[in-house]
């Protein structure tokens, strides 16, 4: 479906539109986004909608010859977990150019285009087959937002985007290293050379080189999920990005390392992964305890947010690596969710540094009577990330954990142990920022969130409540599609589900 | 007289080592200069001498183009010491007045 | 699919609906409604929750279904790899009794909340969280599936936090409300992953199914059990997870009388009798279930004995009589525990809102030694006081506590003369204690003169409330003063037959008469100790009362134990070790490039020195063999 | 005698034919314009500029000629003259980047050189570039050995060029000095490998005879020791920060780019014959020159505020981005070289370019806000320094993408490990160079290089080409895979018989 391409192109032609509107008038680029957004929605809808019935787990399919000496083509492919991520892209892009973007006064062209140039990017890692073209998006998408953090960032974006970009672009060269040795290995065996990914999962690997390979993958993932203690780019970047850019950041980049390690880690290396999964489930549950912990402490609210990604984050590593079709799902709802509530969770945060012009609690408190409607929101964001069931993310926590169980009780506990540092962060956040009393004399007049913030928030609030009630649609879609046989039933799991493994 | 082309080349080495000291040891531009024609003239001599190992000319050829470069560097040497004086650099010391570094 | 199904299916989730509509209707209005109205649609629809019920339990009761049970499947919630779980509600007799009481007691505390919330700003806000509340509580006893039990379950408690710190702008009461909170999920923890093992054993948590006859022993069986009862207990306020109990009477008092004494806490007694074949399989953790309510039972006695705020005793008394339900579960007297809920919700829920009622009077002030002599200036209150203390302390014959602590003792007995000991000493306690409360508070000199007259909307729930708390127990009596088992044979189907008496052999009476004279023992010492007398009323001022008018340092020593080591660390750690690594790269870097930049001096023979040093080094290297 | 030269002009590769030519052509014209009597000193100018515009135009012309005759159907050398050039495939390719970048760096210095009369200054540059290509086709150590020092001793020139600047003349000091002494070294080792061998042909070291081990070591040693120092890899870098920075920006553009393309064809060349997989002597050297440049460069340039020593450092780095190529023979290294060398030459070229249109220092505090003020130049200059950074969709990507892939396939792990350790630290410098145009603009303007015309169409050039190669490398790729489709096989068997991943070497 040539779609799908649309998929990239189409942001993309926004950014260029967007920037050449910015030197019309400083207005125009917000809209030419938004209506950019709203015509990729429609294509996004037009592709679900486009999709054959019954026609296997590989919704669609495009290919086009890109390098051909060396076997790199322009293929892409569509199953439920891309389609479920890219709606969740195109969903909290809204919120991100709707409430954040608007007041940008310096450049808003060339803002709007890196934010639509991001975009394009995460799309192209969603749905890009070819292990070039993916490892060519997953770079892509790197620069726009190391410029979105450089120059509309805070106070110390300097270092918080190097930081960023070192992290990701240097385990990137890991994972660049372990898909050529991968292609390398394939063209050793078969003389074929190539970077498809289903021709790839073909490949016989000796176990220690199966092992290698993944860990390369598996590395640049983990910096993306992130995996403590690879995280450490995290809180610095979120804390000092501009809010469309913490939204993005948390709302949707750290799901394309979910997406990898599924796509690319389990799926293209099932036996290494089910060696590596003992450390992967510990590294889990530890990020789970250790993000929480460090949320806790923080002074600076949208460090604490920053430090609570970590820890929601952990349950979808719990989750892929669990071997189950249950935690995988869990893993997916988990990222849904997390995008959701912790993108609005930042545009709250944003919200309060724009009128307080301070990120730090110790200033805070008291705001609910000056803020009713923001605290609010905030409150209710607040409780689902931590998790109360009838969200979307407990349903996520709920599946990984039953998973987990099933494979190792400890770390299931030690993740339920999670869920209490988590209340506890999410409720001093709130006690912090909102309630108690205000400091020195009480608030001036501070603007509260307007009918457009409470709309936008409102629906995100909704999502998540459908997601944790009725989340079976996503569920449905959440199964990635195989790599080897597309016409297998979607319901086989990638490793067979089951007791505890030796 | 003859020598063995051995001998000849361990002489080019000699001549060779003595002028890569001068380069390192003087300070003088001047100095440093000749140094370096010692060095290309130890590196003809090997030539020459190779070449009477194997009893072909082209050992002569290489010979009389290294005497060429040798002439030319001279030239656009000491041309190159009269810039620095135009430009204003008051001695021959190749230590002392750098501007350029780090 | 609706369509189908019989009318009465209809019933159990529009009970639901009513508060939940509410609740959605007062949190989108904003603030914005006019209070009357606010009030108006939450009583409202609480009450038509409680009207349907009653609808409901006649229409059940009278033709009640052939397996007693109604099931109700909304729709599949969850449903992959293998794991099914339903939004799904089954209506049989526990379940209805708890609704009853749930929104039968419900109705009359926001009844009584329309009167005592008056003039506060925030009302809206507060009858949100209320009605969210009972629709909340009303999922958890009508799930028929546990995943769904636990929205309910996780539901009060967030209700619970929120309604703690309905007084946000007081900086100790969100501290309260999050200290309940998080104790309170701690326990959830727990039942989450007893949630877990049963689903991976079973491969699902549909309450029917998990509760399948032959249910095995074993450590699996017993480590479920133990998961569960740690909810329970952290639910139920019970030893070890006590500490939030006193601190959640920061909310208003209406909270504290419908969360927090009648409906809320009694969540883990619920969970624990509704599950109780699970517990059946785990005699250990039977056991243990036993102890733990008669440690919390004895602790939170002696703690109510020194406390000086009234709503504090209440809390405390709160606890103890949690202790009991704990106490009969453990003997496995699941009929007598739920029966002990029914009554402890009619006539704590009394108390509370008739200490809610002389707080108001005299101005705010909690302390009961700051009272005295309010018997004559509130006769009504007075009453109603009483009434709900006669029925706590289970004054003989007269009383619906009477009768189901009666049920209780029994069962101890039969378990074991031990338990039974430490329950007749705990009645004992609970009628010193309250009587002491009584005495100070009505009796004697006037400390605080009362003003105002407490309204309507709040006596009459007042008056309904000592009715039921007086009579309430007529629905269950011995045999040896009235074979009359109404509760025990309505819950048979669920709870199982009623247990056995030990018959008219004497042994059960005399069981009977020690059990009736302990109360009358404690109110008679507590008549030596706190009869009125001018002016010598002070809180004692002993080590023992010391500690346990601090709840016997529990509170104290989690602090030191616990939570001061792990903020200590963290505080340590704040800066986050891992974040120190990418610092040293970047030093390294700085280094090398330093170190390099220093090698570039401009010093022309410097370069020619390195050249030569790199060509002999290369030299080196290679005739190296 | 003349006449039996002339007879064998025809086997001269095209481009060296035309760029001598050219040279001829262009001496004369300065030779008649020099003889004409000149004015007053006032009244030159215009005069001068007509003289240097048609100094220009012809050096345009015969660049575009050679380029042009690469395609000529000229039939491959024989005789005498193949013992001195090979006209392959790889000569055309990389004569081909040498006159195209050749040809850039006229057009930054289209009508003047730094403010100077540029007229010699072209004459220079045509002389480089021959010297350039003559290196790069050579065969033999004669004709290598010729090409080289009249690339040096034009270099020299140019470098010099501008009077009274200290810094000129300080870094053609410092260049001769250094240049004759690695020339030196270089002759030493072509010396004793002819005592060695017999043979003058400069296509690969001498074998190790089993009498005189020493010399041929000795000899291997030396020659690379020379063209080590040409190509600037470390531990013989240090002259080329020194040297790109008191030059002029084109010249140190020569520098950085022409030059080291030759060296480097004639490096690659030099090695076509041997077998460098394995622990072979030279291939030791070679991969820990590798490392040493990669990490070095990196770090040198890591600590720079120069943007010129900045690049100068990138420059080391990036040769030894190119020795790992090297070191990589197998189905991918030598079209991983190719391909290199092409992003790095338009890159690098780019740069400079674009250091040459900005302001007169090349301080980096000079660039800060540079793009407010001049979007389009920090543009061009941020898609320049992302190519050489090997971020997407700069060709430098793929280019990078395609020497790990060249590495992986040759099992080059630690010579992986040090180029992503090196390219981790490299992004620092280069994005820093981005972050500082993106912050906001200081209130006083640094003086700025006049707008030239040249200097922006090729800037505007490069820019397009560096993303467009970037987002289709698949032509480029093609060609450098054909440079060597004979020499692969064999590399590729033997690398197949090893089998992957069972011996893990350097």
């Amino acid at each position: 479906m040539i779609a799908l391409y649309g998929l990239v192109l189409l942001p993309l032609a926004g950014a260029a539109a967007a920037w050449l509107a910015g030197r019309a008038s400083p207005r125009a680029p917000w809209s030419v986004a938004i209506a950019t957004l709203v015509l990729l929605a429609g294509l996004l809808a037009y592709v679900t909608h486009a999709v054959p019935a019954g026609g296997g787990p590989w919704l669609a399919h495009v290919s086009a010859p890109w390098i051909p000496a060396l076997g790199i083509t322009l293929r892409c492919d569509m199953d439920g977990l891309g389609l479920v991520l890219l709606w969740l892209t195109v969903a909290l892009s809204f919120p991100c150019v709707l409430l954040s973007s608007r007041d940008i006064a310096d450049a808003p062209g060339t803002f709007h285009a890196l934010l639509l140039a991001t975009i394009a990017g995460v799309d192209g890692v969603f749905i890009a087959t070819d292990l070039f073209l993916f490892f060519f998006f997953w770079e892509l998408m790197l620069v726009p937002l190391y410029v979105l953090i450089t120059v509309w960032g805070h106070e110390d974006r300097t270092r918080a985007a190097f930081k960023f970009f070192l992290f990701t672009q240097g385990s990137g060269l890991l994972m660049l290293l372990s898909i050529l040795g991968l292609v390398v290995v394939h063209q050793h065996q078969t003389g074929v050379l190539t970077f498809d990914y289903f021709t790839l999962a073909t490949t016989h690997l000796s176990p220690p080189l199966a092992m290698g390979l993944m860990l390369g993958f598996f590395v640049a993932f983990a910096v993306k999920l992130p995996v403590v203690p690879l995280h450490v780019w995290l809180p610095d970047t979120h804390t000092q990005a501009p809010t469309a850019g913490s939204v993005l950041l948390a709302g949707v980049l750290l799901k394309t390392g979910g997406y990898g390690l599924i796509r690319f880690v389990v799926l293209l290396f099932p036996d290494a992964a089910v060696r590596f999964a003992p450390v992967a489930l510990a590294l889990g549950a530890l990020g789970i305890l250790y993000g929480a912990w460090l949320a806790l402490m923080q002074d600076d609210i949208k460090r604490l947010i920053a430090y609570s990604s970590v820890s929601h984050l952990g349950f979808v590593l719990l989750g892929v690596f669990s071997g189950s079709a249950l935690g995988m799902a869990g893993a997916v709802v988990q990222m849904v969710a997390h995008g959701l509530s912790t993108g609005a969770l930042f545009v709250i945060a944003g919200a309060l540094q724009d009128r307080l012009h301070t990120r730090d609690l110790r200033r805070m408190g008291g705001l609910w009577p000056a803020l009713p409607h923001l605290s609010a929101t905030g409150l209710v964001f607040a409780i689902a990330s931590l998790g109360l069931p009838g969200l979307g993310n407990f349903v996520g926590e709920f599946l990984v954990l039953l998973a987990t169980w099933r494979v190792s009780p400890p770390i299931a506990i030690l993740g339920a142990a999670g869920l209490v540092l988590s209340a506890l962060y999410a409720l001093t956040m709130i006690g912090r920022a909102f309630l108690g009393s205000p400091p020195g004399d009480g608030w001036a007049a501070l603007p509260d969130f307007g009918a457009r913030h409470m709309t936008v928030l409102g629906a995100a609030m909704a999502l998540l409540l459908a997601l944790g009630l009725y989340p079976q649609p996503v569920l449905d879609l959440s199964l990635p599609a195989l790599p080897h046989d597309a016409a297998r039933p979607i319901a086989s799991p990638p490793v067979a589900p089951g007791g505890p493994r030796p | 007289m003859t020598a063995a082309p051995a001998q000849a080349l361990l002489l080019a080495s000699m001549l060779f080592a003595l002028g890569l000291l001068g380069v390192l040891v003087r300070r003088n531009l001047l100095f440093m200069l000749m140094s370096i024609e010692i060095m290309l003239n130890a590196a003809a001599l090997a030539f020459v001498a190779a070449g009477m190992r194997w009893h072909a000319a082209d050992g002569q050829v290489m010979f009389l183009m290294i005497l060429a470069l040798a002439a030319a560097e001279a030239a656009v040497g000491l041309a190159i010491l009269l810039r620095l004086h135009a430009a204003g650099r008051p001695t021959l010391d190749a230590d002392t007045g750098n501007r350029l570094k780090g | 699919m609706l369509a189908l199904l019989p009318p009465l299916a209809f019933l159990p989730p529009l009970i639901v609906l009513c508060p939940l509509a509410a609740a959605t209707i007062l949190l989108l209005s904003a603030g914005r409604m006019p209070a009357p109205a606010t009030r108006v649609l939450a009583a409202g629809a609480v009450g038509l929750a409680a009207v349907l019920t009653l609808w409901l339990a006649v229409r059940f009761l009278s033709a009640p279904p052939p397996t007693h049970r109604l099931d109700v499947v909304l729709w599949h919630w969850l449903r992959v790899g293998g794991f099914d779980a339903r939004i799904a509600f089954t209506l049989d007799p526990l379940s209805l009794v708890m609704m009853l009481v749930v929104t039968g007691v419900g109705f009359l505390i926001h009844l009584y909340a329309c009167g005592y919330m008056r003039g506060d700003p925030d009302v809206a806000r507060f009858f949100a969280c209320m009605t969210l509340f009972v629709a909340a509580m009303l999922v958890l006893v009508l799930s028929s599936d546990l995943l769904c039990l636990y929205v309910g379950w996780e539901g009060v408690g967030l209700c619970s936090y929120l309604l703690i710190g309905f007084w946000y702008a007081e900086a100790a009461n969100g501290a309260a409300a999050r200290k309940a909170f998080i104790v309170t999920r701690i326990g959830d923890a727990a039942l989450l992953c007893g949630l877990l093992l049963l689903a991976t054993r079973a491969g699902g948590l549909d309450i029917t199914m998990l509760l399948q006859p032959g249910q095995p022993g074993g450590p699996v069986a017993e480590a479920a059990a133990a998961l569960l009862l740690g909810g329970a207990l952290a639910k139920s306020a019970q030893v070890p997870f006590q500490i939030w109990l006193p601190d959640a009477m920061a909310g208003p008092t209406p909270v504290s009388a419908l969360i927090h004494a009648a409906t809320m806490v009694t969540a883990g007694v619920y969970l624990i009798a509704r599950l109780h074949p699970l517990f059946l399989a785990a005699p250990t953790i039977m056991a243990a279930t036993a102890v733990l309510g008669l440690v919390t039972l004895l602790l939170a006695a002696g703690s109510a004995l020194a406390q000086t705020d009234i709503k504090r005793i209440l809390a405390f008394s709160t606890i103890s009589q949690l202790g009991y339900m704990f106490l009969a579960l453990g003997t496995g007297a699941w009929g007598a525990a739920i029966f002990h809920l029914v009554t402890h919700a009619l006539f704590k829920a009394l108390l509370f809102m008739a200490a809610g009622a002389v707080i108001l009077r005299v101005h705010h002030q909690q302390d009961i030694f700051h009272m005295g002599g309010l018997g004559r200036a509130m006769p009504g209150v007075f009453a109603a006081f009483a009434a709900g203390a006669a029925a706590l302390a289970g004054l003989p014959l007269v009383t619906a506590g009477f009768y189901s602590k009666e049920a209780i003792l029994q069962q101890a007995w039969h378990a074991s003369p031990l338990l039974w000991a430490g329950a007749l000493l705990g009645a004992f306690l609970t009628a010193l204690y309250i009587s002491r409360c009584v005495f100070i508070v009505f009796l004697g000199p006037v400390r605080t003169a009362p003003t105002g007259r407490t309204e309507a909307s709040m006596a009459i729930p007042l008056a309904g409330l000592s009715v039921l708390a007086i009579t309430g127990g007529l629905i269950e009596m011995p045999d040896a003063i009235a074979p009359v088992h109404l509760l025990f044979r309505l819950l048979a189907p669920v709870l199982g037959p009623p247990p056995a008496e030990g018959g008219a052999e004497g042994g059960a009476g005399l069981l009977l008469l020690t059990g009736a004279l302990a109360p009358l023992a404690g109110i008679a010492m507590a008549w030596v100790l706190w009869r009125p007398r001018a002016g010598t009323a002070a809180p004692a001022a002993g080590e023992l009362a010391r500690a346990a008018r601090a709840g016997w340092g529990f509170d104290a020593a989690y602090g030191l134990l616990l939570v001061r080591p792990f903020l200590a660390l963290g505080w340590l750690n704040r800066r986050d070790l891992f974040d120190r690594v990418p610092d040293l790269l970047a030093a390294a870097t700085r280094w090398g490039a330093a170190v390099l930049g220093r090698m570039q001096d401009g010093r022309v023979r410097r370069y020619a020195g390195w050249i030569a040093a790199g060509t002999v080094a290369a030299l080196c290297l290679a005739v190296r063999p | 005698m003349i006449a039996a030269l002339v007879a064998t002009l025809p086997d001269m590769p095209m481009p060296v034919l035309v760029l001598a030519a050219g040279i001829l052509v262009l001496l004369l014209a300065i030779a008649c314009r020099g003889s004409r009597p000149s004015g007053a000193a006032g009244g030159t100018d215009d005069r001068t500029d007509g003289g240097t515009v048609a100094g220009a135009i012809i050096s345009a012309a015969t660049i575009a000629l050679a380029f042009i005759g690469l395609w000529s159907p000229a039939s491959p050398p024989s005789g005498g003259m193949a013992r001195l050039f090979a006209a392959d495939a790889w000569f055309a390719y990389g004569t081909g980047l040498i006159l195209l970048s050749s040809g850039g760096i006229l057009a930054m210095s289209w009508r003047r050189m730094a403010g100077e009369r540029a007229d010699e200054a072209h004459l220079l540059l045509l002389l480089g570039t021959l010297g350039a290509v003559v290196a790069a086709g050579s065969a033999n150590a004669v004709a290598f050995f010729v090409g080289l020092e009249t690339l040096s001793l034009s270099l020299l020139g140019l470098i010099a060029y501008r009077p009274r600047v200290p810094d000129a003349a300080e870094a053609a000091m410092k260049y001769l000095v250094l240049s004759g002494t690695s020339s030196a070294i270089l002759l030493f080792g072509l010396a004793l490998a002819y005592a060695e061998t017999g043979d003058l042909r400069f296509t690969a070291p001498p074998a190790a005879n089993p009498a005189e081990p020493a010399l041929a070591v000795a000899a291997t040693i030396l020659v690379l020791t020379g063209l080590f120092f040409k190509l600037s890899a470390a531990p013989f870098h240090l002259w080329l920060a020194d040297v790109l920075d008191g030059a002029p920006t084109p010249v140190s553009a020569f520098v950085a780019v022409v030059s080291k393309i030759a060296l480097f064809v004639a490096l690659a060349r030099y090695f076509a014959m041997t077998d460098l997989t394995g622990t072979s002597l030279p291939a030791q050297d070679l991969a820990v020159v590798a490392v040493l440049s990669m990490v070095g460069g990196n770090l040198l340039a890591f600590g720079q505020t120069n943007l010129k020593r900045l690049l100068a450092g990138s420059s080391i780095a990036h040769v030894g981005y190119l020795l790992v190529a090297l070191l990589s023979a197998g189905p991918f290294g030598a079209g991983s070289a190719a391909f290199y060398l092409a992003a790095y030459a338009a890159a690098t070229l780019g740069a400079f370019a674009a250091l040459g249109a900005g302001p007169d220092r090349p301080d980096l505090a000079a660039w800060r806000g540079m793009f407010h003020r001049r979007p389009a130049l920090a543009l061009a200059l941020s898609v320049m320094l992302l190519s050489l950074a090997g971020i997407p969709p700069a060709v430098g990507f793929f280019a990078k993408a395609y020497i790990v892939a060249a590495g992986v396939s040759a099992h080059r792990m630690l010579l992986l490990a040090a180029l992503i350790v090196s390219s981790i630290i490299g992004l620092c410098y280069y994005l820093n160079v981005a972050r500082i145009m993106m912050a906001p603009a200081p209130d006083t303007a640094p003086a700025m290089a006049a707008r030239s015309g040249g200097t922006t169409v090729l800037l505007a050039a490069l820019a397009l080409a560096t993303l467009l190669i970037g987002l289709f490398p698949g032509p480029l790729v093609q060609r450098t895979t054909a440079l060597f489709l004979p020499a692969v096989p064999a590399t590729e068997t033997a690398a197949r018989a090893r089998g992957p991943f069972e011996n893990m070497r350097w």
